[in-house]
């Protein structure tokens, strides 16, 4: 890398082999490289009614899609998929797409800020060389041992680098953490690829050649893993590649986007997902002849029919229907491994691909490959997990926490007390972009960039066939006083010398990432090659990344039939009439509420915009003396949330089911006190990968007398019939 | 050579004033001599005297044709100047046309009765005027011109006829 | 050397040929995940503002495009109809047009799209009560976008100012970007060569924009398939829309 | 005492009692009758002046200051939403140029039909029109996003080159409703000039009212010239403004008639709309005559029990008229069948506005037709003043249901939803306080009775005795 290699050369070695992707340029705004030019040759990003287009890589969820951002005179315009990206194929979803409400969100996070004390919101600005000060400080004072990273499920990069900072310091390994990973009960999919197969892996889904989709609580058309990659296979399934039209059948208690979409949606009790998917796996087997497979040989059809409520004659159907089609697959995920349960039920499901031939079949199950550079599978940390790091924090070995990525305060469950052990914490010290709950209990914030306005890569875990490693760069200079993170802990490292400037000698961000991705340079079947390290690089962000061009999918190994599972009874914490059943809002995941373009995207299901809600089936909220826009409150073992009342009619009578992603009490001004949050609801139940037991819960459901009303698109009269003359 | 001198006499009623047109006329003052002004309608037929002449119909009929020509411009003129598609309709829509050419045509003929009536009255005029007030408590005034020797004859055979008063008319404001 | 520009010949041509117009689109329900994605590109495309929480219960959205769903049968055998997003449907014989005494909604002839021109609205409201898919989306106020959001509009769309009716154009702008591309470069428009912000974004390409004057273009393919229909056919509104039944 | 005196008597008796019913029978010297109405329009009380304040006041806020607030805020302020664009605004608009109807029906239709109970009123009744139509105006105008730019829908010559949509009703109801509003208001000037004049004589020199008087006389004198002139005009006047007048309310019913909506489509909305104008106006006359004849000094000579009596026989004949009008509707949208008029008759009947519907009925058909078919009753202006004021909820319900309501309900069952009002309330109770106000400032300045047409139809009547009975004759002056 030298000084004098300018923008310019990038853009004539992006010219090179750019013939489709023309439009799009290898170095963005913030690139820190530029020379000098006459005021005639304007950066082409200025140039009057022209738009610039950069690749780059959305920070929404962790799922890594590949974005290319339209811009035009240095701002942001327009996100659009890249069409190259082996995760999203040129396609965002919804949250993609309102990204930029994030960028120039008037709530940001604006220069560096301490606070008085935690909570005041009393924030006096500071300089970054200050701040840096301060990082670098508390590095080199603080006994390794009581540093702690907590970090969220992306950017990737920086992951690595605290990585490489902690190993060199000597503290201990960053945690990473997201309510999305809960939800998704990643830490299940893949210990129970593991017991099952012997070996920890994402398992891969190849819904789109599939004909025939037994999804059991996975709720991948909304937030799961990677829901474009899966709404891609999820079409390609419907428009029948060879098959004819693939039939969709949905486990799950409540209606959810995913399961409107199946043409059969079976509400099962829940918590009984495993055993149903045991019932099917002995039919099928059954129907296919041979001998009964160790997995599904004691299993009783007719006690699972009366505890699912599914009853045996349509059990019998489904395992019939399952082992008649051409290419089968069952996909556990979401709630369903959210019980007691929850492992033994994951391990079910993938037990019916085995028995179906569907390991490692088109249209079956495969592991998901590595990302590039990756060596082995890595997961965030799952609940019991994040449990023992509160209890680490509460026993007040921790003396510095840097939180970057992740909202604690409001993603974990309330009961675990994160906020609490804070207390016991000398220092923390937020790079929130966004001033969240967890920035408002830190004593500093030094704001990262948005990530549009960041360098970085993500792996691709679950998305694509390929292996893939996702490029981020800027695709605006920086509005406001923030700074990469990246950048102030190198600076701090540098600052603090030692071992430390030792262990990253890197002047930014943009070298730092080099020196990862140099390892690349040389491999083979790359979606493009280059000479160097800097022609990839320029490469790298212009085409967004790097990926394989061939498919990398292993085939699952072991006998997943050869031994017995063993599904117990889910324990439900708590008492109460009803099962509760918490999903993470499609549209706002787990952290869009700040984005107001984002709250008036009414739910897919309920169309309600701007709050949140709780189903209650129209018969269940008529019993309980309940109507529309009545405000109920919610009481679990743990604590209790207020929400309005929606009057579901998709929604099994002894369930509850409340959307997560409002109820925040900081984040700005679309997000704060709006809705209520489920995780305030949460216990510290967990299943046998230690995710959190969330749909484990029995709860009470009481009236408040008060009533506010839910803004809804839908017209409550013409589709409820409500307030409509009779016939006559 | 004699000079004429405008003459007004007031009568409470209409029989009186009939009369003295009659009797007028008898000595001599030509119909066109005499003007009648009252405080309600009376017809020309009750006083015998000859028929006006008005243009108001005329006008009326003049504005109407107006009224339609400009109607028409609207509804065929004004399409055609800038053509644009709607509703996928002709440019020139067919009943559309018929209410403003009615439209048009009816404030053209109306408009032009109103003003026709200023027209022919002379509206608005606010000089001075032969008249008295008392026209509006429904007296009837008759006017006429007539020499100054026939005058003193003139105004003793109104009185016997019942005029309340008989004088010289006097232009006052109005 | 000069490029035709082709103009259907429109009024009695267009009726007979049985055309629908220029641009098209379909939207299969049957892969419709009602995901919003589309919901959302559009709003950021063509710079439609958030009207907060109390205007956007009382049906005054902007949403230029919404998806639509039923519920049929009674749990546990309920269904929820397929997803429709229901946009403008660019009618052929659009009755919002004849009413608007501004001629603020026209025919385009060259487009054969149904325009709205902001700049000759006054609000009369009438063009929005005629649309039989109540699809069109009214300025009850300015809106507001507090800084710096304003910096992501898109220069190639006009912000409405309150008082103005406004609907989906099919990203009207992004038509006459690749119409001028291909003049330039002397040639057709080839199919896919651009589409709208909705079909851009949907995840399923559910949503296909094209050339529906050109019968080998994907989305006349698809309009022309058995699971093709209109929505209110029976108005004779000659949607340039076609939805594709589910199953 | 004999026999033919006692008939005598009894004939005597008769007489009295006819002059006594009928203005047009008890003559009174034309200066003494333009002397009562000179101090009708003088003679105020305190309790005038308080209420003209207060509706100053109400204007003031609730008219201009709302309307001010609403353009600089939008019509969010407003209640109108997705699907009811259009809310109370224009159901103003139609319920205001009804009233506008009552005055051109009773001066242009009894006049060309020589009605002569009409004579002392015809004034009041078209002060009514135009009065009316300003408040239409300003609804109509009100419910405009850019009212600003409302220019740009006068057919006038422009730099864009562009004119009027003329496919568009609201284009037709534009020219319709300026014609109208233009000849009500000459229709009411040309019978007014003699007033004016006589006004002018009787107002002393140097007062302000005497310029006011003077300029707008003319300098009307009273010649045969004049007369005639005024005479030909108001008989054109009378029979053309009769088609502007049925053809303003139509245009207006084709504002809905004309649209692809549910129970709009209806080719009887035309005339079930004019009547519809003239049940309202009927009513409003009827509720101003009574209060002009009890607050108005002399009053009670002009306008007496036969007046009402006549005026309640026409709005019984009007309320049947609307019956049969929505009925014939009604019947045709039920037995049609499609499912989206068959759910908005279920709508308007069984939502939550239904109660509207049947007080619609009661209040337009039932109560009219229980009173007013006794001519006793219907000749006691307070009872007629309480049907007037039923008849007009009654329309103001029907517009309402025909607008807002029957907005909700559209072939987009997604998007149906309930309309609150906002703002438009105020702008509504604004327009009528205008209306008020500018009634109550008419009666100061302009003669509210049509003296030289009363003095006229004195002369005209007359007793004739048959054999024993005494009858009243008219003869034909003009």
């Amino acid at each position: 890398m030298t000084d004098n290699f300018s923008r310019r050369d990038f853009l004539k070695l992006a010219s090179v082999g750019a013939a489709t992707t023309a439009i799009l340029t290898g170095c963005g705004p913030a690139s820190r490289y530029v020379t000098r030019e006459p005021y005639t040759k304007m950066p082409e990003y200025t140039y009057n009614g022209q738009s610039t287009y950069y690749a780059t890589t959305c920070r929404e969820c962790a799922a890594g899609c590949g974005l290319v951002v339209r811009t035009m005179q240095g701002r942001a315009i327009k996100v659009e998929g890249n069409k190259n990206h082996p995760v999203n194929l040129g396609k965002t979803c919804v949250r993609g797409q309102a990204t930029l409400h994030g960028l120039y969100n008037p709530d940001r996070v604006q220069d560096p800020a301490k606070q008085a004390k935690r909570g005041s919101r009393d924030f006096s600005s500071m300089d970054w060389d200050a701040a840096t000060a301060v990082v670098a400080d508390a590095l080199k004072n603080t006994d390794p041992a009581g540093v702690a990273f907590l970090m969220g499920m992306a950017p990737d990069h920086l992951f690595d680098l605290v990585s490489d900072l902690a190993k060199a310091i000597g503290a201990p390994a960053p945690i990473r953490f997201g309510a999305l990973g809960m939800f998704e009960a990643r830490a299940t999919l893949g210990k129970a690829v593991e017991s099952l197969f012997g070996q920890a892996a994402m398992p891969f889904f190849d819904m789109g050649k599939s004909d025939l989709v037994f999804s059991f609580g996975a709720n991948f058309l909304e937030t799961w893993l990677s829901p474009v990659a899966f709404t891609r296979g999820f079409a390609n399934m419907r428009r029948g590649g060879g098959h004819g039209r693939g039939t969709l059948v949905h486990f799950e208690p409540r209606m959810s986007q995913t399961a409107s979409k199946a043409d059969l949606w079976i509400p099962i009790t829940p918590g009984t997902e495993g055993l149903v998917a045991l019932a099917i796996g002995r039919i099928a087997a059954e129907a296919r002849g041979g001998s009964l497979p160790t997995a599904f040989a004691d299993v009783d059809v007719e006690a699972i029919a009366k505890a699912s409520g599914v009853s045996a004659e349509k059990l019998d159907e489904l395992g019939k229907l399952f082992a008649s089609a051409n290419a089968a697959l069952a996909i556990p995920g979401g709630a369903a491994l959210a019980h007691s349960n929850g492992l033994e039920t994951a391990e079910a499901v993938l037990a019916l691909n085995a028995l179906v031939g569907g390991l490692g079949r088109a249209g079956g199950v495969f592991l998901a490959p590595l990302a590039p550079m990756q060596t082995e599978f890595s997961r965030p940390a799952n609940m019991a997990e994040m449990a023992d790091f509160v209890e680490k924090l509460k026993s007040g070995k921790v003396k510095t926490l840097f939180i970057h990525g992740v909202n604690p305060v409001f993603e974990l469950p309330k009961s675990l007390g994160f906020e609490d052990a804070l207390k016991s914490v000398q220092t923390v010290i937020s790079f929130a972009t966004f001033p969240d709950e967890t920035a408002m209990q830190a004593d500093y914030v030094f704001p990262d960039h948005h990530g549009l306005e960041s360098w970085g890569y993500q792996r691709v875990a679950a998305g694509s066939s390929q292996s893939a490693l996702s490029g981020a760069q800027p695709v605006v200079s920086p509005y406001y006083n923030t700074r990469a993170t990246a950048d102030v802990l190198l600076a701090a490292a540098a600052s603090a010398g030692g071992v430390l400037a030792q262990a990253l000698p890197f002047k930014d961000e943009v070298e730092f990432i080099q020196s990862k991705i140099v390892a690349l340079v040389s491999e083979s079947d790359g979606y493009f090659n280059a000479p160097e390290i800097n022609t990839f690089t320029a490469y790298f962000q212009q085409y967004g990344g790097w990926w394989k061009t061939v498919d990398e999918l292993s085939t699952p190994s072991g006998d997943a039939l050869g031994k017995t599972i063993k599904v117990g009874e889910a324990k439900f914490a708590g008492e109460g009439e009803f099962y509760f059943h918490p999903f993470v809002s499609p549209v706002l995941g787990e952290a869009g509420a700040n984005k107001p373009w984002l709250q008036e995207i009414p739910d897919p299901t309920t169309t309600a915009m701007w709050s949140s809600w709780v189903e209650i089936h129209p018969k269940t909220a008529e019993e309980l003396g309940v109507d529309n826009d009545d405000v109920v409150r919610i009481v679990s073992e743990a604590g209790t949330v207020e929400a309005v009342v929606y009057k579901y009619p998709a929604i099994r009578l002894d369930t509850i089911a409340m959307p997560f992603g409002q109820g925040h009490t900081a984040y700005g001004r679309y997000a704060e006190g709006r809705g209520s949050n489920p995780a305030d609801l949460f216990g510290e139940q967990v299943n046998g990968a230690g995710d959190l037991a969330f749909a484990g819960m029995r709860i009470k459901v009481e009236k408040t007398g008060k009533k506010y009303p839910l803004s809804r698109l839908e017209s409550r009269m013409g589709v409820y019939g409500e307030a409509l003359g009779e016939e006559h | 050579m004699t000079t004429n001198v405008s003459l007004m006499a007031i009568f409470p009623d209409l029989e009186p004033a009939a009369d003295a047109i009659e009797q007028l006329r008898g000595l001599g003052v030509a119909d066109d001599q005499m003007n009648v002004i009252s405080g309600v309608p009376v017809t020309e037929a009750m006083l015998g005297r000859p028929r006006q002449w008005t243009n108001v119909p005329r006008l009326a009929l003049g504005g109407a044709v107006a009224g339609f020509f400009i109607g028409a411009f609207l509804a065929f003129g004004t399409p055609s100047a800038y053509p644009i598609q709607v509703g996928r309709q002709a440019f020139i829509p067919g009943p559309p046309s018929v209410v403003i050419l009615f439209e048009m045509t009816m404030l053209g003929l109306l408009l032009s009765t109103f003003l026709g009536v200023f027209l022919d009255s002379y509206f608005p005029s606010y000089r001075p005027m032969h008249y008295v007030p008392e026209i509006s408590d429904g007296k009837i005034g008759v006017f006429f011109s007539c020499s100054q020797e026939d005058s003193e004859k003139i105004t003793k055979a109104m009185t016997a006829l019942g005029a309340e008063k008989v004088e010289a008319a006097e232009a006052q404001p109005l | 050397m000069t490029t035709e520009l082709k103009i259907p010949e429109f009024s009695a041509n267009f009726a007979e040929s049985g055309q629908q117009g220029k641009w098209g689109m379909a939207i299969d329900m049957d892969i419709c995940t009602g995901c919003q994605a589309c919901v959302a590109a559009c709003a950021m495309e063509n710079n439609v503002p958030f009207v907060g929480e109390a205007d956007s219960g009382y049906g005054r959205s902007m949403h230029w495009i919404r998806t639509e769903r039923f519920w049929e049968g009674e749990f546990p055998e309920i269904k929820m109809t397929p997803y429709q997003p229901m946009l403008c449907q660019q009618c052929g014989h659009a009755p919002c047009e004849p009413v608007c005494p501004a001629f603020a909604t026209v025919h385009s002839q060259s487009e054969a799209l149904n325009l709205q021109v902001y700049n000759r609205c006054v609000g009369t409201r009438y063009c929005a009560n005629n649309c039989p898919y109540q699809v069109r989306s009214f300025n009850w106020r300015d809106f507001e976008r507090p800084e710096p959001l304003p910096n992501q509009f898109n220069p190639d769309v006009t912000v409405r100012r309150r008082g103005v009716m406004e609907k989906c154009t099919f990203c009207i702008q992004r038509i006459h970007r690749a119409e001028d591309q291909a003049k330039s470069e002397g040639r057709e428009i080839a199919d896919g060569e651009f589409t709208t912000a909705c079909a851009q974004a949907c995840p399923a390409d559910a949503i296909v924009f094209g050339r529906i004057d050109d019968p080998e273009s994907a989305v006349s393919k698809l309009a022309r398939g058995s699971r093709g229909f209109h929505m209110l056919e029976e108005l004779g509104t000659l949607p340039s829309v076609t939805y594709l039944k589910a199953g | 005492m004999t026999s033919t005196e006692k008939h005598h008597d009894h004939a005597q008796d008769h007489v009295a009692h006819l002059r006594e019913q009928h203005l047009m029978l008890d003559p009174l010297p034309r200066g003494q009758m333009n002397d009562m109405v000179m101090e009708s329009m003088h003679t105020t009380s305190w309790k005038f002046w308080v209420v003209f304040g207060i509706l100053s006041v109400i204007v003031a806020v609730f008219l201009f200051g709302a309307w001010g607030y609403m353009i600089a805020n939008g019509l969010g302020v407003a209640g109108v939403n997705r699907p009811s664009y259009w809310g109370i605004f224009l159901v103003n608009t139609v319920f205001w140029i009804g009233i506008s109807h009552a005055g051109t029906f009773i001066s242009a239709i009894l006049r060309v039909f020589k009605a002569e109970f009409r004579r002392p009123f015809t004034r009041a009744a078209e002060l009514m029109t135009t009065f009316g139509l300003v408040q239409a105006g300003f609804s109509i105008f009100m419910h405009m996003g850019r009212v600003w730019l409302s220019y740009w829908l006068m057919p006038i010559p422009n730099q864009r080159g562009l004119w009027p949509n003329f496919h568009s009703p609201l284009s037709w109801d534009l020219l319709a409703i300026t014609t109208y509003l233009l000849s009500s208001t000459m229709y009411l000037f040309l019978p007014l000039i003699p007033d004016l004049a006589m006004a002018r004589d009787r107002t002393p020199d140097g007062t302000w009212q005497k310029t006011f008087y003077r300029v707008l006389a003319l300098g009307f004198r009273g010649t045969e010239g004049e007369w005639t002139h005024l005479r030909n005009a108001m008989n054109i006047f009378a029979f053309a403004i009769i088609p502007v007048m049925f053809s303003v309310h139509t245009i207006v019913s084709w504002d809905f008639a004309a649209a692809t909506r549910p129970g709009w489509n209806s080719t009887i909305f035309g005339p079930y709309f004019v009547v519809g104008a003239l049940h309202s106006g009927m009513g409003a006359v009827a509720m101003v005559l009574a209060v002009v004849q009890s607050r108005m000094k002399h009053m009670k000579y002009f306008i007496r029990g036969e007046h009402f009596e006549a005026l309640g026989m026409l709005m019984l004949l009007v309320s049947m008229a609307w019956a049969y009008f929505f009925f014939n509707d009604y019947m045709v949208q039920w037995y049609g069948g499609d499912k989206w008029t068959q759910q908005l008759l279920h709508f308007h009947e069984g939502g939550p506005l239904g109660w509207m519907w049947f007080a619609m009925l009661v209040f337009n058909v039932v109560i009219p037709w229980a009173t007013l078919w006794n001519k006793k009753w219907r000749s006691n202006p307070w009872l007629l003043f309480g049907v007037g004021l039923l008849i007009n909820v009654g329309m103001w319900f029907e517009r309402y249901i025909i607008i807002p309501i029957s907005l909700t309900i559209n072939r987009m069952p997604f998007t149906w939803r309930m309309y609150t009002p906002g703002v438009e309330v105020f702008l509504g109770i604004g327009t009528v306080a205008f209306f008020i106000l500018l009634y109550m400032g008419a009666s100061r300045l302009i003669p509210l009775i049509p003296v030289w047409e009363v003095q006229e139809g004195q002369m005209a009547h007359s007793l004739k005795t048959y054999g024993r009975e005494t009858v009243v004759t008219v003869s034909e002056l003009e």
